[in-house]
């Protein structure tokens, strides 16, 4: 624990430099996922999406934000005043404080805690209390309901998201982020690819602990209003809307972190990586991309209608090309500079693209009822995880005493897994209530 | 930085102690499991500052995030309004009250007459960060098998819960 | 540096509240939560005397303490639940039927 | 030897009524009427077959040893015992069946009798109530009757003499709603009591003097014994068993329950009443004749006894209006031509005279019951007459009937009777006289029947007038079948000098010839040709009279019995009342029992009630009082005491425990500091 208590206030320079960053960005970012959302629900569903703020609706993010903020601000007369106060924030502090252990690129890191995933997870699982000291708070039977189902949703399936990360745990040897995408690295494989069970068990668990379509019933419009946001408004909504989608950038990170190689670019090698010489033609391809969006928002620009949105599209183009230009500048520059900037742009890929997933489930899967997502919690997702666990050990244990490959070792591991989900499936026996351990 | 331990020391002493106090006099069961949450919390720092990282983050999930949600889960489904409303002491408050003071009485004057015969070792600047995998180490070789027998202790506990929760079919 | 006397102090004064919070709260659940505040003192003097021997078999107790506190946080609440379920009661001193 | 098939299983002969009665009485209720007819009949007529074929391997066999015992099982064990001459013997008690020339005549009768009865009683019984009843007493009394008639030994024969005599009842008392009915049966059970105890008493002296009880033994046991003619204890048995006889065949002075006993449906009148069962005294009495022939004052006294129930029931069947009425009493005065038959030695002609007498008694009873069935249930023959033309059939049969029961020649009353007159004859005149004159009297008073009914004005009531009609078919049959047989019937035994061979006779002289070769002198025959064709004029003679009398009376001169009546108007006052026997018996017997039974009544009331019972009780209740309060105050006391001593004491740890979760937690504190004190203490002193 040397790292948070140095001999002198240097080191704590950089850290809080990078939380200001991610406090004064994220709800930005939050903001332009939510337009993301809209544009590819819109395109999922053959229509435009908001087009009018911006071009192409791109300023609709911040006259949101603006309209929130500017909303009045209603306590319903019975509500627990205080708690009413005080659940938004532990939801948005939580969030926000998991990011302290996120490791978005080899250097670009709060803190780099030798129990960082476990810190991560702690951290994010107190966020539930702000959604159900809030439900509690506002003294309605639908926010009430709401906090009881993510409660009991969150408790069910944390257990087996935390498994599927103990498979990865196992196979990396470590729980600080960084160490655990050098594993990946050293491996010379991503973990999403050597434990896929782990992998897609924790898309589920993550999909449920964020209370996402498919599993959005603690917020299900058609049954309890908006559950455990029915009686908030204003800023404290926009609070608890922040918390959500920080929560889905981190669980996007921590997939990301542990199963989709963190930082790495595709193929790389980092450690034997000579600067100035060998570039592998991949690390142009960033800044080719955003060179390409550049040119597509120029050629876009003059087709704006008004004046106004043509000049915001001139700036979108102009960003687009600074940043092609950082990007391409990295490859010039040394290693760790290089690892720095670049991988930052790889994990932010990698996110946004686990996050479009989320997306596409969400516009593509009906609601579960809640005894089904019980059921599948525990009757599927758990036990599937704890053969999982096992048969990482075995592979483990191959790899030791036999000097299996790394990935070869999983492969039985993975079969056999891929056998105990068939037999899980095939049992469709009505969900024993006590299993739901609450009282739906 | 001594100053600085010792200020996030009393800071979290502090917090323990008025939170756990809160818990104990307030009315509202919900604010008391908050204020239990808030003392948990400074514990798990004490923690931080004894070097136990480890436990520090088990404190967070297991109890905060494990028992103490389930502690909330069950104050809110047992309806509370009337019991709120009712008197929270019992008769033997004030006998009560009075042994506990001085049971710590005894405590205190065992703790003042050992006083500075205990002392923590000086912390060398950067201990390794291996505190997880000795834990890890002393728990799965040399206390093998009381982890298996609280292993078992759980899974009771768990059928036990199971079957108490359950509705009872009439 | 702090001496361990601030610890045991601190883990003193947490155990006599719990004390007090169980023996003198009608409200079972409360009751409870007092009970977990008594282990977090165990627990303090756990973490300071290991961290004071430099051996971390006190984390280890730790551990299965706080392993007993959650056996012991579900069943009572099971309990607690299905006492609700029957009497509509949590009061600590309605709870008197086991007696000759 | 391999003996025949039908001798093999003659125990199967009683068996079938037997199941029969068995379905009939557990589960006739569930049947319909015609399968409860073929059902009874229909084993009845296979008994009939068996007896059939019995009697005619019995037949096949030569002369001498004409013989049969089928023994089925052990009955009572051998229980040795001293007799009165001090011999040690067995009693020995089987279920044996014999079968010899008489009781192969029997069951041929009970059988053959009894099943044309049976199809009769479908018709007769076809609108009553109970049908199944009925005809499951009728079978059962089948059964008793053939065991009692193929029994080798008195005990089995006590059986079924008892389980005739049951069913007698049963069925006398079938109408049992009519107060009349039940009295009846009573009177019949109650009277052949008596005659069943001095039948008990009979066994059991026999047993004592000739130390068995086997029909097939007693010769044996008498020639062994060198008893004298005349012994008294011989005699002593004798009159005995004639006890028993006058009761079962309503002799004087036991008669009185056969004229109630025609409260029954009228086929059991014919069947038990008047074929089969008041039968079997003489049957039991030929049975045993060896017995009577060694004890010819008991002889006396039957053939006595005999003749005076003949003539005394034919007085009071002369002046009875009621058709059964008359029957009846013709009946007992038939009987007792068989008992001085038996009484003069002429055992087989009793025989022979039972048999004829089932012929054209049974068929005379059945012809009454067509006649009261045709009448719609009228039973006076005052409101009868003219009924020939309406009812021929009956009419015929029952004419006939009643020439044979006459002793018209060539009916078969005529050879039975004028067999037995002419052994009277021989034995004592007086006896022939009485037998005389009664045969001329019924002829009277049967013709008296006859005219009454079928001749003269009908005096039938007008609502009953216009449905007069014949009986069905299933009961004329049986009275055509019958009056067969009472015109052939006599022909089997037809006597010498008419050309005739008895073959009856000799048929069953072995029964009774049995025992006293050496010292049994046979009946010598008519003193000449002559002697008995001029005994058969004069009879002949008498009941032509007779006839003519009747006719006299009853056709030509209608108001001459009322005059008569009128001026012997005590004497007719008498008759009328049975010269009051009833009524004596009533002042004698009836009333004295009644009066010994209140006595005993009251006895049993106040002083074993009284004293025994309720004091008993009486003292029970004091005792159980004294130990309730012991229980109470010094037992229950002392338990409690203790609890309440336990109670005491332990009051102060029950306040302890006061089920309080908290509580008990403060005194786990207590404890605690208590012992943290006591180390200080320890510590203080380590330290010093």
């Amino acid at each position: 624990m040397g790292h948070l208590i140095p001999p002198s206030i240097l080191p704590y320079v950089l850290p809080v430099l990078y939380a200001v960053v991610i406090v004064a960005v994220l709800p930005l970012l939050a903001g332009y996922i939510v337009l993301m959302e809209r544009k590819v629900m819109a395109d999922m569903q053959a229509r435009l999406g908001p087009m009018r703020v911006g071009p192409h609706g791109l300023l609709q993010p911040i006259a949101d934000a603006v309209k929130l903020l500017l909303k009045e601000d209603i306590i319903p007369d019975k509500a627990d005043k205080l708690m009413f106060w005080f659940a938004p924030l532990v939801s948005v502090t939580m969030a926000l404080l998991a990011y302290s252990a996120l490791a978005i690129g080899p250097a670009f890191q709060i803190a780099d805690l030798n129990i960082g995933l476990l810190f991560i997870l702690a951290i994010s699982s107190l966020g539930i209390y702000g959604i159900v000291l809030g439900g509690w708070a506002s003294n309605s039977h639908y926010s009430l309901l709401g906090a009881l189902r993510s409660a009991a949703q969150l408790v069910s399936y944390e257990t087996a998201a935390g498994l599927a990360l103990i498979s990865v745990l196992l196979l990396a040897g470590s729980l600080s982020m960084k160490d655990i995408v050098q594993a990946q690295s050293d491996q010379g494989v991503w973990f999403a690819f050597s434990v896929p069970f782990g992998f897609f068990i924790y898309l589920v668990g993550s999909i449920a602990e964020t209370n996402r379509a498919p599993f959005d019933l603690p917020e299900a419009e058609s049954e309890l209003v908006a559950g455990y946001m029915t009686e908030y408004s204003g800023f404290r909504w926009s609070l608890y809307f922040l918390a959500e989608y920080a929560n889905m950038i981190i669980v996007a990170g921590i997939a990301t972190t542990l199963f989709l190689g963190g930082w790495l670019r595709p193929g790389a090698r980092y450690h034997e990586h000579i600067p100035g010489t060998a570039i592998e033609w991949l690390d142009a391809l960033p800044a080719l991309l955003t060179l390409g969006v550049a040119l597509y928002s120029l050629s876009l620009a003059p087709k704006q209608p008004v004046k106004i949105q043509k000049i915001v599209m001139l700036l979108v183009a102009a960003l687009c090309l600074m940043v092609a230009g950082v990007l391409a500048g990295a490859l010039f520059a040394p290693p760790a500079v290089l690892q720095g900037i670049h991988g930052a742009f790889w994990f932010m890929a990698k996110v946004f693209a686990y996050i479009y997933a989320f997306l596409w489930i969400r516009f593509t899967f009906p609601r579960y009822r809640f005894d089904q997502l019980m059921r599948l919690g525990w009757r599927f997702l758990i036990p599937l995880a704890l053969v999982n666990v096992i048969g990482v050990g075995v592979a483990i244990v191959l790899r030791q005493q036999w000097a299996w490959g790394p990935i070869v070792s999983l492969i039985p591991t993975t079969l056999g897994t891929l056998g105990v989900a068939m037999l899980l499936a095939k049992d469709d026996a009505p969900v024993a209530e006590a299993q739901t351990a609450d009282g739906e | 930085m001594q100053t600085l331990n010792q200020a996030l020391f009393i800071f979290f002493a502090v917090l323990a102690v008025v939170s756990a106090i809160l818990l104990v006099t307030r009315r509202n069961i919900v604010h008391g499991a908050v204020f239990l949450i808030t003392t948990l919390l400074s514990t798990a720092g004490i923690f931080l500052l004894l070097e136990a990282e480890f436990l520090f983050i088990v404190q967070v999930i297991l109890y905060v995030g494990g028992i103490m949600v389930l502690f909330v889960f069950v104050i809110m489904l047992v309806n509370l309004d009337d019991s709120m409303r009712q008197v929270q002491f019992n008769r033997q408050w004030f006998v009560a009250g009075a042994l506990a003071l001085v049971l710590a009485a005894q405590f205190l004057f065992a703790i003042w007459a050992g006083r500075g015969a205990l002392r923590l070792p000086a912390m060398a600047g950067e201990i390794s960060p291996k505190n997880t995998e000795a834990v890890a180490d002393a728990l799965f070789s040399h206390y093998m098998l009381p982890f298996e027998i609280a292993s078992i202790l759980l899974l009771v506990a768990m059928i036990g819960a199971v079957v108490m929760a359950k509705r009872r079919v009439e | 540096m702090i001496p361990v006397d601030y610890y045991l102090f601190l883990s003193l004064a947490l155990f006599t509240i719990g004390v007090i919070g169980v023996l003198t709260r009608r409200n079972v659940i409360i009751m409870l939560m007092s009970i977990e505040l008594i282990l977090n003192a165990v627990n303090i003097n756990l973490m300071v005397f290991s961290r004071m021997w430099g051996s971390v078999d006190g984390q280890v107790f730790a551990i299965f303490i706080i392993t007993d506190a959650a056996a012991e946080a579900a069943v009572g609440l099971g309990i607690i639940l299905a006492f609700f379920h029957n009497r509509e009661t949590v009061l600590a001193d309605e709870m008197d039927i086991m007696k000759w | 030897m391999n003996t025949p098939f039908f001798l093999e299983h003659i125990w199967l002969i009683p068996l079938f009524p037997l199941l029969t009665a068995a379905l009939m009485l557990f589960y006739g209720r569930k049947l319909a009427n015609n399968v409860v007819s073929y059902m009874c009949a229909g084993s009845v007529f296979v008994s009939f077959i068996f007896s059939v074929g019995a009697f005619f391997e019995l037949i096949a066999r030569p002369e001498g040893e004409r013989f049969f015992t089928k023994m089925l099982f052990e009955w009572l064990p051998a229980v040795p015992y001293h007799m009165l001459d001090g011999r040690l013997a067995q009693f020995v008690a089987a279920w044996e069946f014999q079968l010899d020339p008489l009781s192969a005549v029997m069951i041929l009768v009970v059988t053959g009798v009894g099943f044309l009865i049976h199809v009769y009683s479908t018709g007769y019984m076809a609108h009553e109530g109970g049908y199944y009843r009925f005809f499951g007493y009728l079978n059962l009394f089948m059964f008793a009757m053939l065991i009692l008639v193929l029994a080798n030994n008195f005990l089995m024969m006590f059986v079924g003499w008892e389980g005739v005599g049951t069913c007698s009842y049963l069925l006398i008392g079938f109408y049992f709603h009519r107060k009349s009915a039940s009295d009846a049966g009573k009177k019949a059970f109650i009277v052949n009591r008596v005659g069943d105890a001095g039948f008990l008493l009979g066994i059991f002296l026999a047993s004592a003097v000739l130390g068995t009880v086997r029909f097939s033994d007693i010769a044996p046991a008498l020639r062994a014994g060198h008893f004298q003619t005349g012994d008294p204890w011989l005699t002593a048995i004798a009159l005995l068993l004639f006890v028993g006889a006058a009761g079962k065949s309503a002799q004087i002075p036991l008669y009185v329950w056969l004229p109630d006993a025609m409260e029954g449906p009228t086929p059991v009148s014919a069947l038990i009443h008047a074929a089969t069962m008041v039968t079997a005294g003489v049957y039991m009495v030929t049975r045993t004749n060896a017995i009577y022939q060694l004890a010819p004052k008991a002889m006396g006294v039957v053939a006595l006894v005999g003749a005076i129930t003949a003539l005394f029931a034919a007085t009071i069947g002369v002046v009875q209006n009621d058709i059964k009425k008359v029957l009846a009493y013709s009946t007992v005065s038939q009987l007792g031509y068989m008992f001085l038959a038996c009484g003069v030695g002429a055992f087989t002609a009793g025989i022979f005279h039972l048999m004829t007498h089932a012929f054209f008694k049974g068929l005379l009873f059945l012809a009454a019951g067509s006649v009261i069935h045709a009448l719609s249930g009228e039973q006076d023959m005052r409101k009868m007459g003219a009924l020939a033309k309406r009812i021929p059939v009956t009419y015929w049969t029952m004419l006939i009937a009643t020439l044979a029961i006459a002793g018209i020649f060539p009916f078969a009353g005529f050879v039975s009777k004028d067999l037995i007159l002419g052994k009277a004859y021989e034995k004592d005149v007086l006896l022939w006289a009485i037998g005389y004159f009664t045969a001329g009297m019924t002829a009277f008073y049967m013709f008296r029947l006859i005219f009454m009914t079928f001749h003269g004005t009908s005096r039938v009531d007008h609502e009953v007038e216009h449905h007069i009609h014949e009986s069905p078919k299933s009961m004329l049959a049986p009275l055509v079948i019958l009056a067969g047989l009472s015109i052939v019937g006599g022909l089997v035994s037809w006597p010498e000098i008419l050309g005739g061979n008895s073959h009856f006779v000799h048929f069953l002289e072995p029964v009774v010839g049995m025992a006293h070769e050496g010292r049994f002198e046979p009946l010598k025959g008519p003193s000449s040709r002559m002697g008995e064709i001029n005994l058969m004029l004069l009879s002949e003679g008498l009941v032509v009279l007779g006839i003519l009398f009747a006719w006299y009376l009853y056709i030509k001169r209608t108001e001459l019995p009322a005059k008569i009546a009128k001026s012997l108007n005590g004497f007719y006052e008498l008759v009328y009342h049975k010269y009051y026997v009833d009524e004596l018996y009533d002042a004698l017997f009836v009333n004295r029992a009644k009066d010994l039974g209140l006595a005993l009544g009251w006895f049993d009331a106040n002083v074993i009630n009284g004293v025994g019972v309720d004091g008993a009780g009486w003292l029970t209740r004091f005792v159980s009082r004294a130990s309730m309060w012991w229980d109470t105050w010094i037992v229950d006391g002392s338990v409690k005491l203790g609890a309440r001593i336990v109670w005491v004491l332990s009051f102060p740890v029950r306040l302890i425990q006061d089920g309080l979760v908290q509580s008990y937690m403060l005194f786990i504190v207590i404890g605690l500091i208590g012992f943290l004190g006591y180390y200080f203490y320890l510590a203080h002193h380590a330290v010093h």
